[in-house]
C-alpha cells in the first residue's frame, strides 16, 4: 500500500512536543515518525525515542582486525626477512608492540567512523521530503503516514502548530 | 682489523689507497670546506701537551664493524645490516638517504654523498665548485667498486671486493683461503704496516696473534658495541687511550 | 567525563540511569548541618580503629628490630625504603584528589573532598617513618650524587636532610590544607551542639569565605609541588644514585605518576569503607566512585607509558650500563616483585577499568584499587630493594657481577609493613573523628546551586557556575 | 523565549557562515602571499632533489638540521587540536565550543606539513615510498625495528583520526551549507554531507562519536609524539639519549601546540569579525590552562637538563657546556626559559592579561618562537660534537634553502587554513546553537548565576 511521507514544519519546540504526543494517540509507532532540528536537543526533549544502536561493537571489531594485521605485517616481515640489525633478536618485541599499537588504534577509529556513518542511517542519496528552514531553527516532524491516515495526519499536525506541511507520496 | 697506534706515523697514505681503490669522490679543498669530506678512513690528529713541547698523536679512524653496530636497526630499509661475515655492510642500491644510521655512528665512520657526481647544471656552480669527476678523470675508476650517486650514504667496506676475489680463487682452487691472501687498501697501503687485516676466527692468523696484545683496546668501549677494529695503544709512559683525549 | 557522556556513551542497562548518579541528601543546609553532626557525634568503625592500632604498635616494634638490627648492611633497609615510599605513594599522594577537582571545579567532588583531604594525616607517619631510615642513605662522598660536590669535600648527610625537609614541608602543607578547609564547617557543627565558643573565631563573613577559598588555592598548589618534590628527592636519593651507570631522567617523574595511581586507589578505597561501613551511605553516589574511576584508568595507562619510555631507551640502546640497571631493578633478582607490580598496577587494573559496566559502577573501581595499591608496594620493593642491594658503591656502570642478590623481607620488614598499612588507617580514623568527613560547606554550595527544571519533555539539572 | 532561540540560530548561521557564503576582501591577497612563500619551498626541493643535498648547509657530522626541527615543531603545533578538543570535550568544559574545530584543523594542517619534512630531508626522496612493506614479489621489507618505520605508523594514525573527526563533526554545518548554497556548491555540499537531516539518533551518535573518537585519539596523540621523541632518543648520541624524552617532547607539543591555538583563535577573532563568539573567556580558559602545561613542560626540561649533567660522563658535560656556555647556544638557552616560561607564565597570572587579546597574542608568539629554539636545541648540539673524537667536532650553520623551506611550511600550513576556512565555518555552528540551548541561569538572593543544562 502507498505510504505518503508527510512533513511538518514548526517554529517552536513546545508545538513539536504536542505534536509528538499527539502522533502517538494517533497510533504512530516510535519508528514511523521522526524529528529533524538544527539544533541538538537533550534527548526525548520532545517526549521521543532513540531505538538502541550497536555502535560500541564497531571500535572493538575495528581494533582486533588492526591489532592482528599490524602483527601480521611485523612478525612477517621480520621473519621472512630475516637480518642481523645491531645484534637485535631477529624477532624484536618491543618495536613490534609499538607499531601494533598504532595498528589498533587505526582500526579502532577507522571503524568507529563507518560504525557511526552505518548506524546513522547515512549516507542518504535523496533527502527526502525536507524543508532547508530546518536549518535555521525550525525544527521538522516527518511521519510516514498509510493513505488512509493521510488526511488526518496533516489536520494533526496543522492544530498542533505547524507553519507549513510538505508531502511526497511513495517511498 | 688491528691497528697498531705505535706504529702510525700520520702519514695518510691510508687515505688515499682507500680514496682510490673504492672510487670515493674526490675530497677537493671545497668540499672539505663544507666538512663534507668522503674519505672512509682517516686519521685522527690529537695534539698533547703545550706549546713549545707538544706531541702529535695519531689515530686511524674507519667503520668499526661492530657487533651490536648502533648504524644497523636504525635504517628503515635495512640498506645496512650485518652479514655472516661479521661485516657491517652497506647496501647502496637500498639506501634512501635518512643519515639516521650516520647520526648514530659514534665513531662518525659514515659519510653522505652530499652532490650529485656529475650534473652540468648551470646553477650547480652557484652552490659549490666540487669537482665533478669529468674527463678524464673517470679513468681512475675501480671497475670492482660501485660509483655512488647523490643521496646514498657510504662507507668503509673492509674492501669487500678484495675479500671476495680471494674467496672465489679459493673456492676454485676449492681450498680455504690463506691469511694474508687478502688485505684491505689501507693495510697494503701502510709503509709501517701499522694496520693488519686479515680472519680474527683463525687463530693463526697475524690479526688474531695481536689481538691478544696486552695493550689492545677498543675506541668507545663503555658503549658496548663491540669493534671489529681493535686498536694497540702507544707505548708511552703517560699513554691513555688516545680516543679520550680533547 | 561526567553522568551525561556515560548516560550517552554507554549501553543503557549500565548508565546511570538504573544507580542513583548523584547522592541523595537532606534538603536545605540546615538538614545537612544536623545530619552530619548526628553522624559525626556516633562514629563507627570503633573494631577498625583498634585493629589497625594495634597494627600501627606492632610496626612501631618492628622498626625498633630493624635499628637494633643496625645499619652496616644497607641492603637490609631496601624494603624498609620500599615502605617508606610506598606510604609516600599511597596516603601522601591522595589529598591531590582534591586538590585537582577544585582546581579544575568538578561539581562531583563536593561530597568526597575531606574524606580526601583527611589523608593529609599520613604525612605524620611518613615523617615518623623516614627518621629511622635517614642513617641508611649512604654519604655523598662514596658516589656520584646530585650534589655535584667534588669527593674531596663531601657533604656529609646532604640528603638526609634535604629530605627532611621536604617531608616536613609536605606535613605542614597538608594540615595546614586539612584545617583551612575544615575551619567552617567545625564551626557549624560545634554551633549544633550548642557550643559556639568552640566555633574559633569563624563567623562566616564574606571575606572569611574568601580568604578561606584563596587559602584552599595555595595550600593545596604548594602541597602538589611539594608531593612531587619529594617524590623527586626519594627516587634520587634514594634510588637512582646508589644505582651507578641509572641515568633516567624520566624515573622521578614515573615514580610521582605511579604514586598519584596508587593515592587515587587508596582513595576510592577508603571511599568504599567509609560508604558501606563509616555510615556515611547517602552521601557518596555513583558520580563520587566512577569519576575517580575514569582518573584511576588514565593514570592506569600513564603507568605503562612512563614505565615504557624508560624501558624502550634502554632496550634500544643497550650500552653497559643500561643493561646492568635493568638487571638490578627488573629482570634480575628482583623479576618477580617486579612481574607482579606489572600486572597488579597495569594489566589487571586496565583491563577491568575499560570494561563500562565495571568502571560504572561501585564495587568495580574498588576492586581495581585494591590491587593497584598492593601492585604499587612490589613495584616499590623491586626498585628501592635493587637499589640498596648494591654494594660498594661507585662506578659509571654496573657490571654482572655487582648485580644484588635478591633479599628475603625478615619478621622486622613484615610488622614493619603491616604497621605502615594499620597507621595510615588509624591516622585516617583519628582525623575522621577530631574533623567532619564530609565538607558541609561545599555540599550546601552545591546544594545551592543545583537546580532541577523541565526542558520540553525531560527533566534535567542546572548547575550553576559562579566565577 | 523562543522567538529569541529562532533568532539566534539565524544569526549564529549568518555570523559563522559569512566567510563562506561571501569572500572576505583580505582574502585572495592572503592566498597569493602564501602561496608566494610556499613557492621558495618547492623552489628549494626541487635544487635539492637536482643538485643533491649539498645545497643544505648540512655537513659531518651534522647530518640532520633545520628541517628535521622543524617537523618536530610542527608536530608539536599538531598537538593542540586533539588537546583542546578531545580533553575539554572528555570534560564537558562548555568553552570548548568554538575553539574545538579551529584547533582539529589546525593539526590537520600541521601534521601534514610535519609529515613532508622527513621526506624532503631524504637524500632520495624519490624512493620514500620503500618504507611501506608493499614489495610482495621480492619480499623485500622495511625494517620494522627502526624509528623511522614507527614514524610514519604514528603520523599516520594521527592524520587518519584527526581528519575523520573533523570531517565527521562537519556533517551538521555542511548539511546548514546545503542549504543555503546553490548551483555546484550545493551539489558539492549534498554529497559532503552525506545527506545529513538531523535527526535525534544522528545528533545522539554524533556525540557519542566525539566522545568515542577523543577516548580514542588522545592515546594516539600521546603516542605520535613519543615516537618522535624516540627517533632521537633511542639513538646513542649524547644529550639525545635521555629517557624523558617521550613525555617532554608531548608536554612540549602541548604547550607550542595551544598557544598555537590561542593566536589561531584571536586571528580568527579579529579576521572574521567573531567578537561574539571567541571572547575573552576564552583566553582566560586556556591561559590557565597553559599555566598548568608550561609548568609541567618546566618540570620535565629541568629533568632532562639535571640528568644530563648527572654522572659527570665526559661526552654530556661537552654537549652541556656547549649548549649553556657557547654562543649562540647559551643565548638560547636563555630565551627558551625566559621566553618559553618565565615571561609568559608570570603574565598569565594576572587576569587581566589573560582576557587581553592583544597581550595573549604576543605571548603565544613568543612561547611558540621559544619551542623552535627550544628544538633546535635540543637536537643540533648534540650533533655537533657527538661522543669524545673531538677531531670531528664541526658546527652547523643552515644554507639558504633551509631558511627557504622553514618559511615555506608556514606558507603552506596558512594556505591551507585559507582554502579551509573558504568551504567551512571555522567555528562548529550545531555545537555553537546545541551550546545556546545549554545555556542557563539560576537566581541565588539578588545575584543570578550563569549555569549550564545537564541531563
Amino acid at each position: 500500500m502507498a505510504i505518503t511521507t508527510v512533513l511538518g514544519v514548526y517554529r517552536e519546540p513546545e508545538n513539536v512536543a504536542d505534536a509528538v504526543s499527539r502522533l502517538r494517540q494517533a497510533g504512530f509507532g516510535d519508528n514511523e515518525f521522526d524529528i529533524l532540528s538544527g539544533t541538538p536537543y537533550p534527548e526525548g526533549s520532545f517526549g521521543e525515542k532513540v531505538q538502541a544502536h550497536r555502535l560500541y561493537l564497531w571500535p572493538l571489531i575495528g581494533a582486533l582486525i588492526g591489532f592482528s594485521i599490524a602483527l601480521l605485517i611485523t612478525a612477517g616481515t621480520q621473519l621472512s626477512f630475516p637480518m642481523v640489525t645491531g645484534g637485535k633478536p631477529i624477532l624484536a618485541i618491543p618495536p613490534m608492540l609499538i607499531i601494533m599499537y598504532e595498528g589498533t588504534m587505526l582500526g579502532a577509529i577507522l571503524f568507529t567512523v563507518i560504525g557511526v556513518i552505518f548506524e546513522s542511517r547515512l549516507p542518504r542519496f535523496s533527502l527526502g521530503v525536507y524543508d532547508a528552514r530546518i536549518t535555521q531553527g525550525y525544527i521538522g516532524v516527518i511521519v510516514a503516514c498509510p493513505q488512509e491516515k493521510l488526511g488526518h495526519t496533516e489536520q494533526l499536525l496543522r492544530e498542533s502548530g505547524a507553519d507549513d506541511i510538505k508531502k511526497e507520496s511513495g517511498r | 682489523m688491528v691497528v697498531d697506534i705505535d706504529r702510525c706515523t700520520g702519514c695518510q697514505a691510508c687515505v688515499i689507497a682507500c680514496q682510490s681503490e673504492n672510487n670515493q669522490l674526490l675530497s677537493t679543498e671545497d668540499i672539505v670546506r663544507q666538512r663534507r669530506t668522503m674519505a672512509w678512513i682517516r686519521v685522527e690528529r690529537y695534539w698533547e701537551g703545550e706549546f713549545p713541547n707538544m706531541k702529535a698523536r695519531f689515530i686511524p679512524m674507519l667503520c668499526q664493524h661492530c657487533e651490536n653496530a648502533p648504524c644497523e636497526p636504525v635504517c628503515p630499509v635495512y640498506a645496512t645490516y650485518h652479514n655472516n661475515e661479521g661485516l657491517n655492510v652497506q647496501v647502496y642500491n637500498r639506501c634512501v638517504g635518512t643519515r639516521y644510521c650516520a647520526q648514530n655512528c659514534p665513531y662518525h665512520a659514515r659519510v653522505f654523498n652530499y652532490w650529485e657526481r656529475s650534473t652540468d647544471a648551470p646553477w650547480r656552480e652557484f652552490f659549490s665548485s666540487a669537482q665533478m669527476v669529468a674527463e678524464p678523470m673517470n679513468e681512475y675508476l675501480n671497475p670492482d667498486v660501485t660509483v655512488r650517486t647523490k643521496g646514498l650514504m657510504e662507507k668503509c667496506t673492509f674492501c669487500l671486493q678484495r675479500i671476495r676475489r680471494a674467496t672465489r680463487t679459493a673456492k676454485n682452487e676449492d681450498r680455504q683461503v690463506k691469511d694474508g691472501e687478502f688485505t684491505t687498501a689501507c693495510a697494503q697501503a701502510c709503509p709501517t704496516s701499522a694496520i693488519v687485516f686479515g680472519d680474527m676466527l683463525d687463530h693463526n692468523s697475524k690479526v688474531a696473534k695481536k689481538l691478544t696484545d696486552a695493550r689492545a683496546f677498543h675506541v668507545l668501549e663503555d658503549l658496548g658495541t663491540k669493534p671489529s677494529v681493535t686498536y694497540l695503544k702507544k707505548v708511552d709512559p703517560n699513554a691513555k687511550p688516545v680516543a679520550m683525549e680533547h | 567525563m561526567t553522568a551525561h557522556t556515560a548516560q550517552a556513551g554507554h549501553a543503557e542497562h549500565t548508565g546511570p540511569h538504573h544507580v542513583n548518579p548523584r547522592p541523595n541528601l537532606p534538603e536545605g543546609p540546615a538538614a545537612l548541618t544536623k545530619d552530619v553532626a548526628e553522624r559525626f557525634a556516633h562514629p563507627r568503625l570503633g573494631a577498625l580503629l583498634v585493629i589497625s592500632g594495634l597494627m600501627f604498635l606492632g610496626g612501631i616494634a618492628g622498626v625498633v628490630m630493624r635499628i637494633s638490627g643496625g645499619y652496616e648492611d644497607r641492603a637490609a633497609w631496601g624494603f624498609y625504603a620500599a615502605i617508606f615510599a610506598w606510604v609516600l605513594s599511597t596516603g601522601c599522594s591522595a589529598p591531590i584528589l582534591s586538590v585537582a577537582t577544585r582546581l579544575t571545579k568538578g561539581y562531583w567532588r563536593k561530597p568526597l573532598v575531606r574524606m580526601t583531604e583527611l589523608f593529609t594525616v599520613s604525612t605524620i607517619l611518613l615523617v615518623l617513618l623516614f627518621i629511622p631510615l635517614m642513617p641508611a642513605i649512604p654519604s655523598v662522598a662514596s658516589h656520584v650524587s646530585f650534589w655535584m660536590t667534588p669527593a674531596s669535600t663531601p657533604l656529609e648527610g646532604g640528603p638526609q636532610w634535604a629530605l627532611l625537609l621536604g617531608v616536613l614541608g609536605l606535613m605542614v602543607c597538608g594540615l595546614g590544607l586539612l584545617y583551612t578547609s575544615a575551619r567552617a564547617d567545625k564551626a557549624a557543627i560545634a554551633e549544633q551542639s550548642g557550643g559556639a565558643a568552640a566555633a574559633g573565631g569563624w563567623g562566616g563573613t564574606p571575606n572569611q569565605w574568601k580568604v578561606m577559598r584563596q587559602g584552599i588555592t595555595y595550600l593545596g598548589s604548594f602541597y602538589l609541588m611539594f608531593l612531587i618534590f619529594v617524590h623527586l628527592l626519594v627516587s634520587i636519593e634514594l634510588a637512582i644514585t646508589l644505582v651507578p651507570g641509572w641515568r633516567d631522567p624520566i624515573f622521578p617523574a614515573f615514580h610521582a605518576i605511579t604514586g598519584l595511581q596508587a593515592g587515587l586507589a587508596t582513595l576510592i578505597i577508603m571511599l568504599a569503607v567509609m560508604k558501606r561501613l563509616g555510615g556515611y551511605d547517602q552521601y557518596l553516589g555513583l558520580d563520587q566512585f566512577w569519576n575517580p574511576a575514569k582518573l584511576l584508568m588514565a593514570f592506569t595507562m600513564l603507568w605503562f607509558y612512563f614505565w615504557w619510555s624508560a624501558f624502550i631507551i634502554f632496550w634500544y640502546g643497550r650500552t653497559p650500563a643500561e643493561v646492568g640497571v635493568l638487571l638490578a631493578t627488573e629482570f634480575g633478582p628482583y623479576l618477580t616483585p617486579f612481574v607482579i607490580g606489572f600486572v597488579l598496577n597495569f594489566v589487571a587494573p586496565l583491563l577491568l577499568l575499560v570494561w563500562n559496566p565495571i568502571r560504572v559502577s561501585f564495587n568495580g573501581p574498588v576492586v581495581a584499587s585494591v590491587l593497584i595499591v598492593i601492585g604499587n608496594f612490589f613495584d616499590r620493593w623491586r626498585i628501592y630493594g635493587g637499589a640498596f642491594g648494591v654494594n660498594p658503591l661507585g662506578g659509571h656502570e654496573l657490571p654482572l657481577d655487582r648485580i644484588p642478590m635478591t633479599r628475603i623481607p625478615d619478621l622486622a620488614d613484615l610488622l614493619v609493613l603491616l604497621g605502615a598499612l594499620g597507621g595510615m588507617v588509624f591516622f585516617y580514623l583519628i582525623a575522621s573523628r577530631i574533623i567532619p568527613p564530609i565538607s558541609l560547606w561545599e555540599v550546601k554550595e552545591g546544594q545551592l546551586l543545583t537546580r532541577v527544571q523541565t526542558l520540553l519533555r525531560n527533566t534535567v539539572t542546572v548547575i550553576g557556575k559562579p566565577e | 523565549m523562543q522567538e529569541r532561540k529562532v533568532l539566534t540560530e539565524l544569526q549564529i548561521n549568518d555570523r559563522l557562515l559569512w566567510p563562506v557564503l561571501q569572500t572576505p576582501s583580505w582574502w585572495w591577497p592572503a592566498v597569493i602571499l602564501a602561496s608566494l612563500v610556499l613557492g621558495g619551498g618547492v623552489t628549494a626541493v626541487t635544487l635539492m632533489v637536482t643538485l643533491g643535498l649539498g645545497v643544505t648547509g648540512l655537513n659531518r657530522p651534522v647530518f640532520w638540521g633545520f628541517m628535521i626541527v622543524n617537523f618536530v615543531f610542527w608536530v608539536g603545533i599538531s598537538h593542540a587540536g586533539v588537546m583542546i578538543s578531545s580533553i575539554l570535550r572528555l570534560c564537558q568544559a562548555e568553552w570548548r565550543r568554538p575553539v574545538t574545530r579551529a584547533a582539529e584543523v589546525l593539526t590537520v594542517f600541521s601534521l601534514a606539513t610535519a609529515a613532508l619534512f622527513p621526506l624532503i630531508h631524504m637524500g632520495r626522496l624519490w624512493r620514500f615510498y620503500w618504507v611501506f612493506p608493499y614489495d610482495f614479489d621480492r619480499m623485500l621489507w622495511p625494517n620494522v625495528r627502526s624509528p623511522l618505520i614507527w614514524d610514519p605508523s604514528a603520523i599516520f594514525t594521527y592524520l587518519t583520526g584527526a581528519s575523520l573527526f573533523v570531517f565527521m563533526a562537519l556533517l551538521p554545518d555542511m548539511a546548514i551549507l546545503r542549504d543555503r548554497t546553490t548551483g555546484w556548491k550545493h551539489t558539492m555540499y549534498s554529497i559532503t554531507s552525506l545527506g545529513w537531516r538531523g535527526n535525534p539518533r544522528q545528533f545522539k551518535l554524533q556525540f557519542i562519536l566525539g566522545i568515542l573518537l577523543s577516548g580514542l585519539i588522545l592515546p594516539v596523540f600521546v603516542s605520535v609524539h613519543s615516537i618522535v621523541s624516540w627517533d632521537f632518543a633511542v639513538s646513542l648520541v649524547p644529550a639525545w639519549h635521555a629517557t624523558v624524552f617521550a613525555p617532554y617532547f608531548v608536554i612540549g607539543a602541548v604547550h607550542s601546540g595551544v598557544s598555537g591555538v590561542v593566536t589561531m583563535m584571536v586571528v580568527l577573532r579579529t579576521a572574521f569579525k567573531w567578537q561574539d563568539y571567541i571572547t575573552p573567556d576564552h583566553f582566560d580558559a586556556l591561559g590557565r590552562l597553559l599555566i598548568a602545561v608550561a609548568t609541567a613542560w618546566l618540570y620535565f626540561f629541568m629533568l632532562d637538563v639535571l640528568f644530563a649533567i648527572y654522572g659527570g660522563e665526559t661526552k654530556e658535560i661537552a654537549v652541556m657546556n656547549q649548549r649553556i656556555f657557547s654562543w649562540p647556544w647559551g643565548f638560547f638557552f636563555f630565551l627558551i626559559v625566559v621566553l618559553g616560561y618565565i615571561i609568559p607564565v608570570g603574565a598569565w597570572m594576572f587576569r587581566s592579561v589573560r582576557r587581553n587579546i592583544m597581550w595573549m597574542f604576543f605571548l603565544s608568539i613568543i612561547v611558540n618562537m621559544s619551542m623552535w629554539l627550544e628544538r633546535l636545541w635540543l637536537i643540533i648540539p648534540g650533533l655537533q660534537n657527538k661522543e669524545r673524537l673531538t677531531f670531528n667536532w664541526s658546527t652547523y650553520q643552515p644554507g639558504i634553502i633551509e631558511i627557504m623551506l622553514v618559511f615555506s611550511s608556514f606558507g603552506l600550513v596558512c594556505l591551507g587554513l585559507l582554502i579551509f576556512s573558504k568551504f567551512f565555518p571555522l567555528i562548529p555552528v550545531w555545537e555553537e546553537k546545541e551550546g545556546q540551548l545549554f545555556q542557563a541561569e539560576i537566581k541565588i538572593g539578588n545575584r543570578t548565576v550563569p549555569a549550564i543544562i545537564r541531563e
